[in-house]
């Protein structure tokens, strides 16, 4: 298990730092680079837990599909490549003290309730088998299921209606 | 090569789960016209295009069909484990949602027709929304609700800014999409932390695990209070509530009179079932939270509302204090959960009715003088008589005057406050007491105005009102009038509500 | 509002068998205006009387209805008392408790042997109670029919309304003749109608609320019926929003006895009149409900603090006030603790004690009704601050016990306060539609014959003078503030009031009087006669007397003057001298004077052996409930002592207004010339003393004795009370909420999503007014406090529980 | 390894993204800070699944996958719906909706 925590606060470190930058960064470019760090790190936390199934759906919708369409974003809002002063308001010490006072509440929380649980000395991360998540998703949350199906089918043709040029 | 693999696999076995197709009815008919729509609008029958109001019109009425037989073949269905649940609170809402889905189509087919807009594709929103709703009504598990809401809500961030020149449209759309988003996100973490601490979406296994203890651990109140807080921005609750009055102003008025009533009901329909099959072991949490929104929003609300110019802002403000007043059953929940329940849906079903009537006549009277200034209503007895009296109605059943609907209403909530005895119950109570005084203030000014103040530009021709729109009026006014007159009708449908609560033993 | 339409396949057999047809099928008093309100509202512009003639109609059948029910409620209470002895059966029980029973339920309740009714004792008087037990309203189990309840009160107030509202409706046609929303008056006149009935017959508290909030609309409306002007608008809304304050304790006062007297599970007007007479009800409940219900009687009735929008009402029509703010809607205050009687007599234990809350207010309230109506020289004013003060008398009549003489009282002001509000109206409709009596009236009694002798008349009934009905109402009710002619005092010894009672009297007919004078005696002063002391100044007596007036009393009134003129634009300014109306309007003056006369023989003392004794008391016999549903009252006796001091006092009242003018009369020209106006006074040194002496004259007579006592420090005081600080109140309770969102909007906006916000006062200044909305605009801004909100409610909710 | 490892490295990214939606007003960057948002949800997801060792966790996190790439796509519909009318994606400057 040792090579697992090593391998999680590395990645950690990796996700936090790029994080930061996702926030920080006067380029959007780069912010949006940052981001995929962030997003690949969180899809190698996915592998180690064991999901693998999620981790790969990860990958391909995020780093596949959102950050291609963030990209696109960026390009047609013609931002400028580059560094750029007026990405941040001028409320950002403010937003650092809501963002602070919530960590501060929802550390203090999960530190009470799952002091040091570990997470694998029950269920010791055996990996869940892709065909056990389909059966959920096939036999418990088939309405669920449908639905996300027909909303993904209304944001698209309301977001081409919405974003298309007349 | 690929076969061989999937046959090393090992396989377990796959049972399909059994569907009652008759429960999942309203949905199916639901889904199957939005098919007829998409066919329609792509094949591009330019003859067939005007239907399309119809047709959604028609796909609401067709959906109450199954909704009624379900309720009149009685039995409480149960589906997918419990995560799908066919009962009469989930029955009387889907009816309520549908009716009014149907009011929001009266109300958009002329002001659409009329405006730029794209039409068909505005309807299958609407139907897409709807489509969440009425999934709403019936979920009883985080997963479902959580789809349900995003299902209801992301054609809603697109309605509101569809008028799509309009700059306070795309405003309106923006704010609501990231305010939508941002709530979206608090209340996915505490179902996160829900899912974490029981280790199951089903609402009764939750609400049975937590519980449990004594008294609560800081996880679950945190889990609890970021879960509440996420539908606490879909009622327009103060604090969450910034959003309502800049969107209901932007977006297009039906879209707002839907986000005012369909959106919010959906909003407390999930409440509901969280509160009453989730939490309701979890008092010491759910009802200081519970009565610290609902005083705020009453009170908050309220007193913006009187410095407001513009009538549908003003309604905007209007709608945070009635949400104040549908939260306040929500503080007694646990110690009378039967009333409170009873009180809570009542309200829901008077509100729908009296607040699509005002923007009925609200969207009429803006058809001839293009302002949502209260002034520009001046003089409307004059020249609109039959508006005036509608609006009258309306507005004097959200300030609660008998014998109207919205009487009612308070009457069931006030009753719900006191029959708890507790203290908190009493003071919330005169809270409530308190904000209807001062409510009668700012619905006074419209009332003065449409009744005593001249004409602002002297020009008193008549205005031309639809049938469409006549048809709504008759419709909303028709109900809250006889909510109030017959309340009993309402008791019919609120009477027995029960089988929601019995999911709580557990 | 036509239950039996909708359920008359519920209808079952009617369980009073001695109940006639009319107390049975009550529902048809207010469904007749109903029906004409549809009619008028929805084909009244297209009748050739543009709706008038339905409304008329309409109400003279209501009113042929009501001699109708009264008979049969004559013959009943008769055939209950007199012939067959009803069984005494103890049970007060609906026989349709069960869901599945008839329909109809009768209260069986024992008789409450009366103390002087020694020939009716062991005998009960049933009301006639018509339920339809329905799905009207259901509450789990909890079922609310909906019904009738007829009992003498009801059948009284049957009569009135009808009466008043059938004269009123005929007043109409030609005082609003050519109004432009002719018809919408009478519909909202025929609505307001049937509002009242339904109030007056409902046998559940939910339904009397939404009768009394119907009634309140319709004045409302009525009020505001000339809205163009701005402060007649303003009036409604006041009248409006001063009720909705008294509705609440309206509201919380039913809920309290749903709980209690009603057990949670009725609403029923006698279930609850009989739990709370029984004794069975906590004291303190009936306590806290009474107070409750005296705040809603206090905004409706016009009880002092409450009363002022009353006064502002009277920028409605002159025959809404009559019919509204004088005669009916107004006593719906009296109405309701007269029909929860047994609630204020245990609740505010009422029999024996010498104090009470609602005798305190009652009398309190006659008082500053009384000196109020001192310095108005608005005619109609005069009259609506003497409404207020008579409401007074009807309110501490009940608060001392003395219920009969408080409904006696409620009749017969009707009819002679209706008498006076016409007859105003009618001295306007001859005066271009003035009612300032200094500037615009005097001397109309050569002018208008009839209008004054029924003026003088409801004048004379509202001073009490002797042998008119108001002499006789009132000295019942002062006669029963100390339970006079009963041995020990049964009903408390509120001698506090009585002495309160009495100096009320010599109020009202002192401003009665002047009144009058101004208004009927001296020389016309209108604005096209040679009086008009506008240009030239005036050497006419009349003239003198109201310069002096003005200059005495009317600095404080001066301002709310214009407020109340009828000014239409229907009625082109008549020129000339004034003129008697015409018939349609002096005839119901004559019928309400006539029963402003001989009203008071409903109610015979019984001390009166002259007369025969089926003559005596007939009121008392036929009205006061005689049932469980009723505390047990005893009844004073005429008092002779009493009558002849309350003559005195009020002769005294008038007889010092009448020296007053008298004096003014007698000075000489000069004096008056002098009296006229500060502007020769000042340029007249020498006869400076002249007009001291003279000055000083008036300030013993009028001054020191009238107005020192009663105008100087108390009316004035009470007047500032009234138009600086309850009106501020009422009025600004509004405005504070709109402050208190103004600073809402400050703080939450500037201190914390502004400028707090932005980091620098800068921005806030510059976005800044003290009133800035608090939202701003900025999405942002909205998502921090809804994060903040959250982190913040989590963090107190984690750490508290 | 800990539970508390995965769900505090959750918390910190999920404050992080309300400091981003808070602090920028770029409207792209402000979608960018959502996508923290959704993702630290699901790390806590999973981490919770395979705490209680089943499925469900998986399945929730796909859904607020595929719900996420749903809204990520309307919110930059919305947003060059915004760039189009105002030739701006300045978020301070979008307060014609205010009182």
């Amino acid at each position: 298990m040792v090579a697992q925590n090593i391998f999680f606060a590395i990645i950690a470190l990796a996700m936090v730092a790029s994080a930061v930058r996702v926030v920080t960064s006067k380029n959007i470019l780069h912010a949006a680079l940052y981001l995929v760090v962030v997003l690949a790190g969180i899809a190698a936390q996915f592998i180690i837990t064991g999901a693998e199934f999620t981790g790969v759906t990860q990958v391909l919708v995020y780093i596949g599909a959102v950050l291609v369409l963030f990209l696109f974003g960026i390009m047609l809002t013609r931002a400028r490549i580059g560094r750029e002063e007026s990405v941040d308001g001028d409320r950002r010490w403010l937003a650092g003290v809501v963002a602070l006072l919530l960590f501060a509440v929802m550390a203090y929380a999960l530190v009470d309730a799952f002091d040091t649980e570990a997470l694998d000395a029950q269920n010791a991360l055996e990996p869940q088998s892709t065909q056990m998540v389909s059966d959920a998703i096939f036999h418990d949350y088939l309405i669920p299921f449908e639905a996300v199906s027909f909303l993904l089918l209304a944001a698209l043709i309301g977001a081409i209606v919405v974003a298309r040029k007349e | 090569m690929i076969a061989t693999l999937l046959a090393q696999a090992p396989q377990l076995p796959f049972e399909a789960p059994v569907v009652d197709f008759h429960a999942l009815a309203p949905q199916i008919v639901l889904v199957a016209f939005v098919a007829v729509i998409l066919v329609v609008d792509v094949i591009k029958l330019e003859d067939a295009k005007r239907f399309i109001p119809g047709l959604t019109g028609l796909a609401m009425l067709a959906s109450l069909v199954p909704v009624i037989s379900l309720a009149l073949h009685g039995a409480d269905r149960s589906l997918f484990g419990g995560a799908f649940v066919v009962d009469n609170v989930s029955l009387v809402l889907q009816a309520m949602f549908l009716l009014a889905g149907y009011v929001v189509t009266l109300l958009s087919s002329n002001y659409l027709a009329e405006g730029d807009f794209w039409e068909s594709e505005f309807y299958l929103m609407l139907l897409s929304s709807m489509l969440g709703m009425v999934v709403m009504c019936s979920a009883r598990d985080l997963v479902t609700i959580f789809v349900a809401l995003e299902l209801l809500s992301i054609p809603a961030y697109l309605m509101a800014s569809w008028e799509k020149r309009n700059l306070r449209s795309n405003e309106a759309g923006l704010k609501y999409y990231l305010m939508g988003v941002f709530a979206s996100a608090l209340m996915l973490y505490g179902m996160s932390l829900l899912f974490g601490i029981t280790g199951s979406t089903l609402l009764t296994e939750i609400g049975a695990s937590i519980a449990e203890a004594e008294s609560s651990t800081p996880i679950v109140t945190l889990a609890i209070v970021l879960v509440v807080v996420g539908f606490g921005f879909k009622v327009s609750a103060v604090p969450f509530h910034t959003w309502a009055p800049d969107t209901y102003e932007g977006a297009p008025t039906p879209v707002t009179a839907f986000l005012a009533v369909a959106s919010k009901a959906a909003g407390f329909v999930a409440l509901v079932q969280l509160v009453f099959v989730g939490f309701l072991g979890r008092t010491d949490v759910v009802e200081p939270l519970m009565w610290a929104l609902a005083a705020a929003s009453m009170t908050v609300g309220n007193l913006i509302a009187l410095r407001q110019t513009n009538v549908v802002r003003l309604l905007a403000y209007s709608g945070i204090a009635q949400a104040g007043f549908m939260l306040a059953p929500f503080a007694v929940s646990a110690t009378n959960a039967a009333d409170a329940l009873t009180a809570v849906v009542s309200y829901l079903l008077i509100y729908a009715a009296m607040n699509l009537g005002a923007f009925a006549v609200v969207i009429a009277v803006s058809r001839k003088t293009q302002s949502g200034e209260i002034s520009s209503m001046g003089g409307l007895f004059g020249y609109a008589p039959g508006l005036t009296v509608a609006m009258t109605i309306c507005l004097a059943s959200l300030a609660g005057i008998p014998p109207l609907g919205g009487w009612f209403a308070k009457f069931v909530v006030f009753r719900a406050l006191t029959a708890a005895d507790t203290p908190a119950g009493y003071v919330l109570a005169i809270v409530v007491a308190l904000n209807s005084v001062i409510a009668f203030y700012y619905y006074g000014l419209v009332l003065k105005a449409m009744w005593f103040s001249p004409e602002p530009h002297g020009d008193s021709t008549p205005i031309k009102v639809p049938v469409s729109l006549v048809s709504a009026l008759a419709i909303t006014i028709a109900a809250t009038v006889l909510f109030g007159v017959f309340p009993g009708l309402i008791g019919h449908f609120t009477g027995n509500l029960g089988g929601l609560l019995s999911f709580a033993g557990g | 509002m036509t239950p039996a339409v909708l359920f008359a396949s519920e209808t079952g057999a009617i369980a009073a068998e001695s109940a006639g047809w009319f107390l049975k099928n009550a529902w048809v008093f207010p469904a007749i205006p109903f029906v004409s309100f549809l009619l008028i509202l929805f084909f009244g512009k297209r009748m050739p009387k543009k709706g008038a003639e339905v409304g008329v109609a309409a109400l003279s059948l209501v009113f042929v209805c009501a001699l109708a029910a009264g008979a049969q409620w004559v013959s009943h209470v008769n055939s209950e008392t007199g012939g067959h002895g009803a069984e005494p059966s103890a049970d007060t029980t609906h026989e349709d408790d069960a869901p599945s029973a008839a329909a109809h339920a009768t209260v069986k309740a024992e008789v409450e042997p009366g103390a002087e009714q020694a020939e009716q004792v062991h005998h009960v008087v049933h009301p006639v109670v018509t339920e339809w037990k329905s799905d009207w309203w259901t509450i789990g189990r909890i079922d609310f029919g909906i019904g009738t309840f007829v009992d003498g009160q009801a059948v009284m107030m049957l009569f009135v309304v009808g009466l008043i509202s059938l004269l009123v409706h005929v007043f109409s046609t030609d005082y609003v003749a050519g109004d432009i929303r002719y018809t919408h008056y009478f519909a909202f006149l025929s609505l307001f109608t049937a509002s009242m009935l339904l109030l007056v017959l409902a046998n559940n508290l939910v339904m009397f609320i939404t009768a009394w909030e119907l009634v309140g609309v319709c004045s409302f409306a009525l009020i505001g019926h000339w809205w163009e002007d701005q402060q007649n608008s303003n009036a409604a809304l006041k009248a409006f929003l001063t009720n909705r304050v008294g509705d609440i304790g309206l509201l919380i006062g039913m809920i309290v006895l749903f709980f209690t007297a009603g057990r949670g599970e009725s609403f029923n007007i006698i279930d609850i009149n009989v739990a709370a007479a029984s004794g069975a009800v906590s004291h303190t409940a009936l306590l806290v409900a009474s107070l409750c219900l005296i705040a809603a009687v206090m905004s409706k009735s016009g009880q002092f603090i409450l009363h002022t929008w009353l006064p502002d009402a009277m920028a409605g029509p002159t025959p809404v006030s009559a019919l509204i703010h004088a005669a009916t809607m107004v006593v719906a205050g009296v109405f309701m603790v007269a029909r929860l009687y047994p609630v204020f007599f245990s609740g505010l234990s009422i029999a024996g004690s010498p104090i009470n809350a609602l005798a305190a207010i009652g009398a309190i309230t006659t008082m500053v009704g009384g000196s109020l109506a001192f310095v108005q020289r608005d005619i109609k004013k005069v009259l609506a601050y003497s409404t207020v003060s008579q409401l007074g008398y009807m309110i501490m009549a009940l608060g001392v016990g003395a219920w009969t003489a408080a409904m006696f009282h409620l009749m017969t002001h009707a009819f002679f306060k209706a008498c006076l509000f016409l007859g105003a109206g009618s001295v306007s409709h001859a005066c271009n539609h003035s009612f300032d009596m200094k500037q615009d009236m005097g001397g109309l009694r050569k002018y208008m014959p009839r209008t004054h002798v029924t003026f003088l008349i409801g004048t004379l009934a509202l001073s009490g003078f002797p042998l008119l009905s108001g002499f006789w109402s009132k000295d019942e009710i002062l006669a029963g503030t100390g339970g006079f002619g009963l041995s020990e005092g049964a009903n408390g010894n509120y001698h506090l009031m009585l002495v309160m009672g009495l100096m009320t009297g010599a109020m009202t007919a002192a401003y009665m009087t002047r009144c009058y004078w101004l208004t009927f005696l001296g020389e016309w002063r209108g604005a096209d006669s040679p009086n008009a002391h506008h240009g030239t100044h005036g050497h006419d007596d009349e003239a003198v007397a109201v310069t002096v007036l003005a200059h005495h009393d009317d600095h404080a009134a001066e301002h709310d003057v214009a407020g109340a003129h009828d000014s239409h634009d229907a009625h082109d300014a008549h020129a000339g001298l004034p003129h008697e109306s015409g018939p349609r309007i002096t005839v119901p003056l004559m019928v309400l004077a006539a029963l402003a006369t001989v009203a008071s023989v409903a109610n015979i003392p019984a001390a009166f052996s002259f007369v025969p004794a089926s003559w005596r008391l007939r009121f008392e016999h036929y009205i006061e409930p005689k049932s469980l549903y009723f505390p047990k009252l005893d009844h004073s006796e005429f008092s002779p002592v009493i009558a002849i001091i309350s003559v005195v006092a009020s002769s005294i009242g008038c007889a010092l207004v009448v020296l007053y003018f008298r004096k003014v009369q007698a000075g000489d020209p000069k004096a008056t010339e002098l009296t006229n106006g500060p502007v020769s006074r000042g340029g007249l040194p020498k006869l400076a003393y002249g007009v001291l002496v003279n000055k000083f004259y008036l300030d013993w007579l009028y001054t020191d004795v009238i107005v020192a006592t009663v105008k100087g420090p108390i009316a004035r005081g009470a007047n500032w009370f009234n138009k600086c600080v309850l009106d501020a109140i009422v009025i600004g309770a509004a405005t504070v909420s709109k402050r208190i969102a103004g600073f809402t909007y400050a703080v939450l906006d500037q201190q914390v999503v502004d400028g707090v916000v932005n980091g620098s006062g800068i921005k806030a200044a510059e976005t800044g007014g003290f009133l800035r909305r608090m939202q701003n605009g900025r999405v942002q801004g909205y998502a921090a406090l809804m994060f903040g909100a959250t982190a913040i409610l989590a963090g107190v909710l984690v750490l508290a529980i | 390894m800990w539970l508390n490892q995965f769900l505090l490295l959750g918390a910190l990214l999920f404050c992080i993204g309300v400091y981003g939606v808070l602090a920028r007003r770029n409207g792209v960057m402000v979608l960018m800070s959502i996508e923290l948002l959704l993702n630290a949800v699901n790390l806590n997801f999973i981490a919770f699944g395979a705490y209680h060792g089943t499925p469900v966790g998986q399945v929730f996190a796909l859904f607020v996958i595929g719900v996420a790439a749903a809204e990520v796509g309307v919110g930059l519909a919305i947003v060059l719906l915004i760039y189009r009318n105002r030739s701006s994606i300045d978020l301070e400057s979008v307060d014609l909706l205010k009182g």
